[in-house]
């Protein structure tokens, strides 16, 4: 599977992008944070609020729930503040 | 019609490439957002706009398709920059033309609320004590919500 | 800022105009109206404006300085012509800039909406069938009622 | 009093404006419309339907009772149809 990170995730996180295979069980988008969070360090710091982390699965806004697997493209980020 | 572009643009082109030749509109709203100057003239405040490639764009169609079924509109156009701006420069570019105005300013402000509330971009600052990203703020998503609705794409 | 003219006016260099050198303002909405082919492509059908000058030009000066108190404007501007148009050729321009959007949109849909229908203009159409004069549309007046809760000015 | 008409209240009329005095009991925008009325032609035409006609006094809307002398610039006019 294909995470993106931006803003300050990314910078937290320390890389933009990286390719992973999901461990067994891991489903969902809050499977995936769950996973993630537990890496520690910068994942941990970035991911340890997860009601300001915003989610798309394949370029579309996702919920914990939404179904993932590793041929998606998934990505995580702060609230947006275009405009 | 949508661009995400890191280069200016220009609003009297923009507005005249979109209308010309169709003599069916009869309003053109526009809306412009601009770099603040947030130091309050305490120093520069330039920022830098990321994004994320892709979705942005497909996100931006959509909304625009969205604004079409909603709204009886002959045309739009929405303009979004990224990269980094000083104050003053153009960051956002929304134009709605319709035979009527109401559609037309109704459709404008429906984008620009979208866009500020939905359209994958972040704000990094530059201040006096560093970089700082900004933060989405409430009002905004207060003014999104009003559209919420009748917004079948959630 | 109001103006009243024959001539045409450039968008793009209005609002540069309005805005250059005010890094306070955050957004700027604009609306242009256009004269549309009532023909239906069945012909020409350019409109003459006709209007009352002195009361024409004290009217939109009260009606901007009535936009200003209702909202947090940093600038704004009319500029109406008046004369022989052609279908596709702009009407009328109302630009106004804020330090947010919300300001900027409702202040420029107040605008155009009272403009539509208080401002002393009339407009005289050629049709196939000859000169007509438009009749006012009741949709206008609602438009413009919505604003009328609290204006002080009736 | 200086008279002013519009649109197609000027056409019916046959002039744009006139100076006129206005005669003993006439001292609103009601009472000089009735007045113009009773010359007829042109005049009865274009204010036949006192409900279309609208009516500035020095330049500001007006209503039926707004009190008008010799010094004042009336205009009549049908509904606005600008921008």
């Amino acid at each position: 599977m294909k995470i993106l990170y931006f803003a300050w995730l990314r910078q937290k996180i320390g890389t933009d992008a990286e390719d992973v295979a999901l461990p067994a069980g891991v489903g969902d988008v809050a499977g995936v944070i769950d996973w993630l969070r537990g890496r520690g360090g910068g994942y941990a710091e970035a991911l340890g609020d997860d009601a300001i982390v915003r989610v798309a699965v394949n370029q579309a806004y996702a919920g914990p729930d939404t179904p993932v697997g590793d041929d998606d493209e998934v990505a995580l980020f702060p609230p947006v503040t275009g405009g | 019609m949508i661009r995400v572009q890191a280069d200016d643009f220009d609003i009297g082109a923009e507005i005249r490439a979109l209308t010309a030749a169709n003599t069916g509109v009869g309003g053109v709203a526009s809306f412009v957002g601009l770099v603040r100057d947030m130091a309050g003239g305490a120093g520069e405040s330039a920022m830098t706009l990321e994004h994320y490639p892709g979705m942005t764009e497909r996100m931006l169609a959509e909304i625009d398709e969205e604004a079409h079924r909603r709204w009886p509109l002959e045309a739009s156009l929405i303009v979004h920059r990224h990269g980094r701006l000083e104050p003053g420069e153009r960051i956002v570019l929304v134009v709605t033309a319709s035979a009527h105005r109401r559609a037309a300013l109704e459709s404008c402000a429906f984008l620009i609320d979208w866009l500020k509330t939905r359209a994958p971009f972040w704000k990094l600052e530059e201040t006096p004590e560093g970089a700082r990203w900004v933060e989405a703020r409430a009002s905004d998503d207060a003014a999104a919500s009003k559209w919420r609705r009748e917004d079948a794409t959630g």
